[in-house]
């Protein structure tokens, strides 16, 4: 019988790294050790532990990392306080990929809407455990850049958490992406052992005056989202230049089972990324 | 054009029984008043030609309420999938109304979309459709409305009762081939069916809701009907039950739940309904907190966004299932009506 | 009625940790003997066993279920064995008036002192619902198993 | 009466004394109206009706209504005010902020009741005295009203209004020999395999659309158990015969002392499960184990399933006495 | 997943017999979220529950399953060997593989399974358990002992000499019990009076000791140091604070025939009367039933004859209400009435009487003066028999009162009256009629063998089959000797029954107020019948004298001065710390409907508006129920009367009770 999306494929955690007190990053991969399937930058899976439940999560890696999948998970509901309950070794079940992905390699022209990130400098906006799916894309087009260095033009990323402790990724932004991007990292508050920004994301975006012909991907909580995309606005960006990528309850994850749309559009097949000005043309239900 | 004396209707369907399972509308057993339901046909079972429809909706043979997807072995922190599908019994569902027959194709629209699923799939493949003209439709039909014709439905055959006889056409492969499997059946002329469609047609002329406006609706108008103000008196009563999605023939939602039996995990789907405060509610937030917004996203997904992704076919077909079952007798005549109102 | 031989019944006793539990546990030091089917589940009283839990057991496969409690006046929170015991006679009511075997359920009022009630009491029910057989009427079919 | 019940509520509306009307709302047939609520005398005008399909329970919508800023006017059926008691009597209802208009009630209909008498295509009904008139697309058709009542109806336990703030004509009466309990003492009568039997033909055909416990004015829980994921009992499908049968017992089981009787549940069923048959066994039980017990009929009255005397009949009794 | 250590205990061969515990540790070894399984011969022991330490350090355990004797007998034991390795206390579950396994079933594979599934129960529980901390609540220095017997007196004594205050209940007038009754002490031959109204005495003028005489208990709310208690003090028609004891009016009462209770109704008292001379408090007391003034309205003679102005006719019961922090319970005893017992003739012949009536008859200020008498003609009596075990260590239910367990103190003060007979009456017979003689305690055996060996008392094992009067006043006493099986007739002069005690009848309504368990002989239950003999289960209730099982004086004194002691430790303590396993309520699934409270025995359940507007799916400003923890003694009423399962209970939530219920059904 033909293969059906609603049945998953068994992975196992190879790596549990806790990022923050409370998000760890899972690495997954088949139980015959090679990578479960291929995705894209910004592309969901449905992660599970059978009768626990299952979860729609942003693949974190890259594609470009040929040997594993990874996931940034922060513990909010049952699932995810199962899922951190795990140890290396345990076994999970994962449907994917699915949804759209960034359009990485897709060239912006005037005949497809200015719609594509490719050979853009881009802008990276995350808030909080927003980083996770923009992660899979910085590395994913610092890694293309470094096979061709006209793949993308300059990245620039700007990420913002409550606290110090509170930045996923941290060490791998210090270590790594500091050597090929702009990084500005802000905290909301002061903190101890912090000497750099302290301010909202919104604020610290117009602080900053980005170029303005760079193409935005952002993504973190509904309300830093909203503010920011109002500063980029006043800096005059276009609602045609910002990608964000949603996040709803879902189910099927295939567009089926009809829970995540807004409007007439399926987070879930549609999404989750979109461009601002598709959205402008739906209603504000998420 | 095939027929069968209405005499031979029994050996008929003793006929297609005896290779397919058969459903088709009954007297539910327990009380006649209790209105019709899909069995499965046995020579007791008494085929409610004149009742207008069934309590339940006849896509229960493809989507039914409660289905078991996939069993998982958990034993420490392994995990083993056993995928439990096979494949589906071949069976007929004899005496499906035009507006059924209709809702399987929207219903396809979404299940026979990639991804497949196969699930549905694999039963609508095995089932072949009946469908039988209506001859007394009731004032809560308004199929017409949706441009189905009751006096023409569709399905693999579809049949016409006249006072005599039980005609029948075949209108897909399946249907030819179902036909000609059974015997009994007699040629009869192609027009043989006309009387009976004029009548029902003379019957849908005079139905009260025939003209009932479409023309405010349709994928074009999201944000303005979204934004109507009417919504909050329209949702104010309703309770938040099921009932509109579980007796409709369209509504296709489901929720995928998992079950641990003590031996394993069964992982299944149901009938979901977006009328349900936990539909879209996550640890995180609720996008649909209210009644109304739950109330709007029914009617406009019926009435704006499967049109908007189906070439302006709307979600409904118009069989009043839900005008004779709501507990509060709020339905979707009554919204499209105040949502029309000045826009007509 | 003819008992099988072969079928072991699977009885749950929910127990309050003040009388029964104590007598049950009075059964085991004085060696009272009574089957190995029935399971306690240790309650701080009666009224702490909801309908709930005792559909549940049925579902899970149980064959019977008993409650026991401190006898009625000698509650040790007072008054929790006067509710336990409305609410089990509705509960059990509505399970006969639904078809259900009422010998499946059962309320016994058993006293820290009473260890042979117990035991006795255990032997009695255990012999009930094996002569009843499997709980058919009450099963859920997912639960069974293979 | 209808024009009675609009000439007060556009009174009340205009010296103040109401803010909000909740009654009936004219459908798009005569036997669907829905329950509304309404803010002016305009409104009352256009679409307020009163009559023999005004069946719905209005109640339970004052749990909302009466939390808000101002009073709700609201029209309450002799069935409607035993199930404001009891929301009174659990503190669910603001009393201050209800104003309340006892409406007499000699049984309503049932739609479909005059379907099954013959009348298909229902384009209008009239009611004359005991006779209903259906004006159909098939002709018209005369049936007598007492057998299209709803089923609670022609077992009316009462047809007083037992709180209201005025009553807009005469108060009835309760009526203690109204034989509702007959259906349960004929199945209490069978063998444990008809009623077994029985249940199973009638549970089996539950579609789980949550029909009976969200129009239950007793079922008014913030979070039900079934949809609490965290009470172990959640489902929203029956997925097993066990789980038709575990939502009805725990649903009647929840409600055990504190339902009312209203019917409403038997009435929005879509499936025509008699639902109304498992409350009133346990309001049979209650009456016969504790005492006569009707919930609602006093305000503060304590329910029996929280309540005891020490000389109760021991579960036993189920064994022994009752039913066979 | 949560990491659980389970321990198998072997408890020597007592589970290790029937369960093969190996088995049990390695098949619980490989559930999913054990990490560590292993089994030892005593966990309880030291070296056993270092195992645990150990182990929950080692393997980083978050759970622990010990699978051994009750709950009852260790749980708190091993609460404290996971706490004292860091662990929360109630992250542990004990599987009862003792009492309610090993012990009950006698095939080794049968029981092995059943431990197996009754650890994966316990496994089960425990995956779900919640950290729980204790809170606390104030403790209320006073004590209360209800009944002033012997038993009364002396815990009331020793707690007081500590310094707290203590309150005494007695529903009698006077202060005493039974001991005030009784002659001479066993096996001293101390005058019982003399020893017991010193601390009589003691008791009025020690300070720290309140006296409620003639007064009972009405009501008891609260919990351990916390209780309430309504105390009823029935009118005796006396001033209490006026009243000397001068006894003029107890001297003018006309009325004059009724039976006096402190002689057993072998004598007759006025309706003023004062119980007996050393009476404490030593104040005159109406019988209300009897008096005329009271019945009649008519006499008033008393209060004329009264120089202190003490008599109030118009005195009304009052209420006094107190708070305690701890509750002794000394209630006492009786002898069973034998009414029914017509083969002794106790109904036809005075000269039959029970022991306690002998030893009025032999006590100086009895009906007799002291003298040896028949109460049919006042001769003294030549040939005495005794009858032991008259309603005790009685199978079945031959008399209807009799009693299946030995009361214990009959065959010493049989051997005493014997004793006393033959001392001062060396001119007659007595025989003795027994069963067993049981004499354990210290210089018991000797006081018995003097009875026989030195004063001549015969003994004769065999029971009196009847008694039959005869026309010239003497008994003919019927019985079998049963070490030379022969049938025996002795013609007696009087027959003395040993009638065996039973609990006062206070004691079972009390109990229900105490909530705290009795036995089927309505005996208060011990919380431990070894290792806490003098306290009821129910925390902060304890137990002195023969109202926990029959015992003699010394034995009450001692348990007395234990149950003190008891109360005296705790006290001592400023603060308890509470059950964690309370009740809590879930303000966003709560109705506020009241169920909850309406069903709680505690109070613990209060209502408050609470703002939910903030929550986006919240209705607005409603009423939630809240639990006050400190009251809430956690029976779980409310979990069960909330219909939307807002309601848990901590310890034993829902989720955990349905994972046992899994586990057990799986």
């Amino acid at each position: 019988m033909k293969q059906e999306a609603l049945i998953p494929k068994v992975g196992v955690v190879t790596d549990i790294r806790q990022d923050t007190p409370d998000v760890k990053t899972f690495r997954v991969v088949g139980l015959d050790g090679n990578k479960l399937f291929e995705h894209m930058p910004g592309q969901c899976a449905m992660v599970s532990i059978p009768g626990i439940g299952e979860g729609m999560f942003s693949i974190t890696s890259s594609p470009t990392n040929k040997e594993f999948m990874e996931f940034s998970i922060k513990k909010c509901g049952c699932l995810t306080s199962w899922l951190h309950m795990m140890d290396v070794g345990q076994e999970v079940t994962v449907r994917g990929p699915l949804g759209k992905n960034f359009p990485v390699e897709t060239v912006p022209t005037p005949e497809n809407g200015n719609y594509g990130l490719k050979g853009k400098d881009l802008l990276f906006i995350a808030g909080g455990i927003g980083l996770a799916p923009l992660r899979s894309v910085i590395n994913y087009c610092r890694d293309k850049k470094r096979e061709n260095p006209g793949a993308y033009g300059s990245l620039h990323i700007i990420y913002g958490s409550r606290s110090k402790d509170d930045l996923v990724d941290y060490q791998e932004i210090l270590d790594e992406w500091s050597q090929d991007c702009k990084v500005d990292l802000t905290i909301d508050r002061e903190q101890e052992g912090w000497d750099g920004h302290v301010g909202f994301i919104p604020n610290y975006v117009k602080e900053l005056k980005p170029d303005l012909n760079r193409t935005v991907l952002i993504c973190g909580p509904p309300i830093m989202i909203k503010f920011t995309l109002d500063g980029l606005k006043e800096l005059g960006f276009q609602e045609e230049q910002v990608y964000t990528t949603m996040e709803l309850r879902m189910k099927c994850g295939i567009g089926k089972c009809g829970r995540c749309n807004i409007g007439d559009k399926y987070v879930c097949k549609d999404g989750p990324v979109f461009r601002f000005d598709e959205l402008s043309e739906l209603p504000n239900e998420y | 054009m095939k027929k069968v004396s209405r005499e031979n209707l029994d050996a008929l369907f003793a006929a297609i029984a005896e290779a397919k399972k058969l459903y088709l509308p009954v007297a539910d057993g327990t009380d006649e008043k209790r209105g019709v339901k899909y069995s499965v046909w046995t020579p007791e079972a008494k085929y409610a030609a004149e009742a207008v429809n069934t309590v339940r909706s006849a896509k229960d043979f493809f989507f039914p309420q409660v289905e078991n997807m996939v069993n998982f072995k958990v034993n420490g922190k392994k995990i083993e999938v056993d995928d439990i599908r096979t494949e589906c019994e071949d069976f007929v569902i004899f005496g499906v109304r035009a507006c059924d027959a209709a809702s399987f194709k929207i219903l396809d629209s979404v299940y026979l979309s990639e991804p497949v699923d196969t699930y549905y799939q694999n039963r609508r493949e095995h089932g072949v459709v009946m469908t039988m003209s209506c001859s007394k439709p009731s004032e809560t039909c308004f199929c017409s409305v949706f441009g189905i014709d009751a006096a023409e439905p569709a399905g693999d055959v579809s049949c016409w009762l006249t006072d005599d006889a039980v005609l029948m056409q075949a209108n897909t492969e399946k249907g030819e081939a179902l036909l000609a499997s059974l015997p009994m059946l007699e040629d009869a002329a192609d027009d043989a069916a006309e009387e009976s469609k004029a009548k029902t047609k003379a019957i849908l002329e005079k139905l009260p809701l025939k003209n009932l406006s479409t023309d405010s609706f349709g994928g074009d108008k999201l944000m303005e009907l979204f934004s109507s103000d009417k919504w909050a008196s329209l949702s104010e009563a309703c309770l938040g039950c099921g009932t509109c999605t579980f007796v409709c023939p369209t509504c296709q939602c489901y929720d995928i739940r998992d079950y641990d039996t003590g031996h394993g995990v069964q992982r299944f789907r149901c009938w979901d309904s977006c009328m349900y405060a936990d539909f879209t509610k996550t640890a995180g937030g609720q996008p649909r907190p209210t009644q109304l917004e739950r109330f709007r996203q029914r009617f406009m997904h019926k009435l704006v966004y499967y049109p908007a992704n189906n070439d302006g076919v709307f979600g409904c077909v118009g069989c009043g299932r839900c005008m004779k079952s709501c507990p509060i007798s709020m339905n979707i005549v009554k919204v499209m009506k105040t949502l029309g109102e000045g826009n007509a | 009625m003819q008992v099988n031989q072969e079928f072991k019944p699977k009885i749950v006793a929910f127990c309050c940790n003040w009388c029964s539990y104590a007598g049950a546990d009075l059964a085991g030091t004085n060696r009272s003997n009574y089957p190995a089917d029935v399971k306690i589940i240790r309650v701080p009283c009666s009224c702490r066993v909801n309908p709930l839990f005792i559909l549940r057991a049925f579902q899970r496969g149980a064959d019977g279920v008993i409650l026991c409690g401190c006898h009625p006046g000698d509650c040790h929170y007072t008054t929790g064995n006067y509710y336990a015991r409305r609410r089990m006679t509705l509960l059990f009511s509505m399970l006969d008036y639904l078809g259900i075997e009422k010998e499946r359920t059962r309320v016994e009022w058993v006293s820290a002192a009473e260890g042979a009630k117990f035991a006795a009491t255990m032997n009695e029910f255990v012999e009930t619902v094996t002569a009843l057989g499997e709980n058919k009427r009450l099963e859920d079919l997912r639960c069974k198993a293979k | 009466m209808q024009s009675e019940m609009m000439k007060r509520a556009s009174e009340l509306l205009a010296d103040g004394t109401v803010v909000r009307v909740l009654g009936w709302k004219n459908g798009e047939f005569v036997y669907d109206p829905t329950p509304a609520v309404f803010d002016s005398a305009e409104a009352l005008e256009k679409d307020f009706v009163y009559h023999d399909f005004c069946g719905s329970n209005l109640s339970k919508y004052l749990i909302k209504l009466s939390k808000l800023e101002g009073k709700t006017l609201v029209f309450l059926k002799p069935c409607d005010s035993y199930s404001f008691n009891q929301l009174l009597t659990e503190h669910r209802i603001k009393r201050e902020n209800v104003y309340i208009i006892g409406v007499p009630c000699d049984g309503k209909l049932d739609p479909d009741k005059v379907r099954e008498a013959g009348a298909e295509g229902i384009l209008g009904i009239t009611t004359d005295g005991d006779t209903v008139k259906a004006e159909t697309m098939y002709g018209e058709v005369s049936v007598s009203k007492k057998d299209c009542l709803l089923e609670r109806c022609e077992v009316c336990k009462s047809h007083k209004v037992v709180v209201y703030d005025e009553m807009l004509g005469e108060n009835g009466e309760e009526n203690p020999e109204s034989g509702r309990f007959d259906m349960v003492a004929k199945l209490e009568a069978m063998t444990p395999e008809e009623r077994f039997a029985f249940w199973r033909g009638e549970l089996s055909r539950c579609i789980r659309c949550n029909a009976c416990r969200n129009i239950c004015p007793a079922c008014s829980c913030e979070q039900c158990v079934f949809d609490n994921p965290a009470s172990g009992v959640s489902q929203k499908a029956a997925a097993d015969s066990f789980e038709e049968n575990m939502f009805h017992i725990i649903r009647a089981f929840h409600v055990a002392g504190r339902c009312t009787d209203c019917g409403e549940c038997s009435r929005v069923c879509p499936q025509h499960i008699p639902l109304h048959l498992l409350n009133r066994k346990f309001i049979k039980d209650i009456n016969t184990y504790y005492g006569e017990y009707q919930a609602g009929a006093e305000e503060g009255s304590r329910a029996p399933l929280v309540n005891f005397t020490k000389e109760d009949c021991e579960p036993n009794v189920v064994y022994k006495g009752g039913s066979k | 997943m949560r990491r659980i250590g389970v321990f198998v205990c072997h408890c020597g061969t007592n589970i290790a017999a029937t369960v093969d515990v190996k088995t049990v540790a390695e098949t619980l070894g490989k559930e999913p979220a054990v990490v560590y399984a292993t089994d030892y011969p005593y966990m309880c022991s030291e070296a056993g529950q270092n195992i645990i330490k150990d182990a929950i350090k080692e393997y980083q355990l978050e759970g622990v399953v010990v699978c051994s004797c009750s709950p009852r007998m260790h749980e708190a034991t091993f609460r404290k060997t996971v706490a004292a390795a860091g662990l929360n206390p109630y992250m542990l579950e004990v599987a009862n593989i003792r009492e309610q396994c090993s012990w009950i079933h006698k095939d080794i594979p049968e029981a092995t399974a059943k431990a197996i599934v009754l650890g994966r129960a316990a496994i089960a529980k425990v995956l779900l358990n919640t950290p729980l901390i204790a809170g606390e609540s104030p403790v209320t220095k006073r004590a209360l002992v209800i009944g002033g017997g012997i038993a009364g007196i002396q815990t009331a004594l020793d707690i007081a000499e500590a310094g707290y205050p203590v309150d005494i209940v007695e529903k009698e007038p006077t202060i005493g019990g039974k001991m005030t009754q009784i002659d001479k002490t066993f096996p001293t031959l101390d005058c019982s009076s003399c020893i017991l109204t010193p601390k009589m005495v003691e008791c009025a003028q020690n300070d720290k000791i309140t006296i409620y005489s003639y007064s009972e208990v009405e009501a008891v709310t609260g919990f351990v140091g916390n209780f309430s208690v309504k105390i009823r003090r029935k009118a005796r028609f006396v001033d209490e604070d006026k009243c000397t004891g001068c006894g003029a009016c107890t001297e003018k009462c006309p009325v004059k025939n009724i039976p006096d209770a402190y002689n057993l109704g072998l004598s007759n008292r006025h309706a003023a009367y004062i119980p007996f001379a050393q009476a404490i408090p030593n104040v005159a007391v109406l019988d209300s039933t009897r008096c005329i003034k009271l019945t009649k309205g008519k006499c008033g003679l008393c209060s004329t004859v009264c120089s202190a102005g003490a008599i109030d006719y118009e005195q009304k019961e009052t209420f006094v209400e107190e708070k305690y922090g701890a509750i002794v319970a000394a209630t006492g005893y009786n002898p069973i009435n034998i009414d029914g017992y017509d083969e002794f003739a106790y109904s036809q012949s005075k000269d039959v009487v029970t022991s306690l009536e002998f030893e009025r008859i032999l006590k100086a200020d009895g009906p007799t003066e002291g003298h040896l008498q028949r109460l049919s003609d006042g001769k003294q009596p030549k040939t005495l028999v005794f009858v032991q075990c008259v309603g005790s260590r009685e199978s079945g239910s031959q008399h209807g009162c009799g009693k299946e367990y030995c009361s214990k103190i009959c065959c010493m003060y049989t051997a005493k009256h014997a004793m006393l007979c033959r001392e001062k009456y060396p001119d007659t017979d007595v025989y003795v009629f027994y069963i067993d003689v049981r004499t354990p305690g210290k210089n018991y055996d000797e006081f018995y063998r003097r009875a026989v060996e030195q004063y001549g008392v015969h003994y004769i094992k065999g029971m009196v089959g009847k008694v039959a009067p005869q026309s010239d006043g003497t008994l003919d006493v019927q019985a079998s000797d049963l070490i030379s099986n022969e049938q025996l007739h002795i013609k007696a002069d009087m027959v003395v029954l040993a009638a065996a005690i039973e609990a006062d009848k206070s004691a079972r309504p009390l109990a229900t107020m105490l909530t705290a368990s009795m036995d089927t002989n309505d005996f208060f239950t011990e919380a431990h019948a070894k290792l806490r003999p003098v306290e009821s289960p129910t925390a902060g209730v304890f137990l002195s004298g023969v109202c926990q099982g029959p015992k003699d004086i010394p034995e009450t004194v001692a348990q007395a001065g234990a149950a003190a002691s008891k109360v005296i430790g705790l006290l001592a303590k400023d603060k308890l710390s509470c059950n964690p396993c309370v009740s809590h309520s879930d303000p966003m699934k709560c109705n506020g409907c009241s169920s909850c409270a309406n069903v709680c025995p505690y109070g613990a359940i209060t209502y408050e508006e609470k703002d939910f507007s903030r929550r986006q799916d919240g209705s607005m400003i409603r009423r939630v129920a809240v639990v006050n923890e400190a009251v809430c003694q956690g029976c779980g009423a409310c979990t069960v009367a909330c219909p939307s399962g807002a309601m848990d209970l901590k310890g034993f939530a829902t989720g955990q009770i349905m994972a046992e219920v899994d586990a057990i059904c799986k």
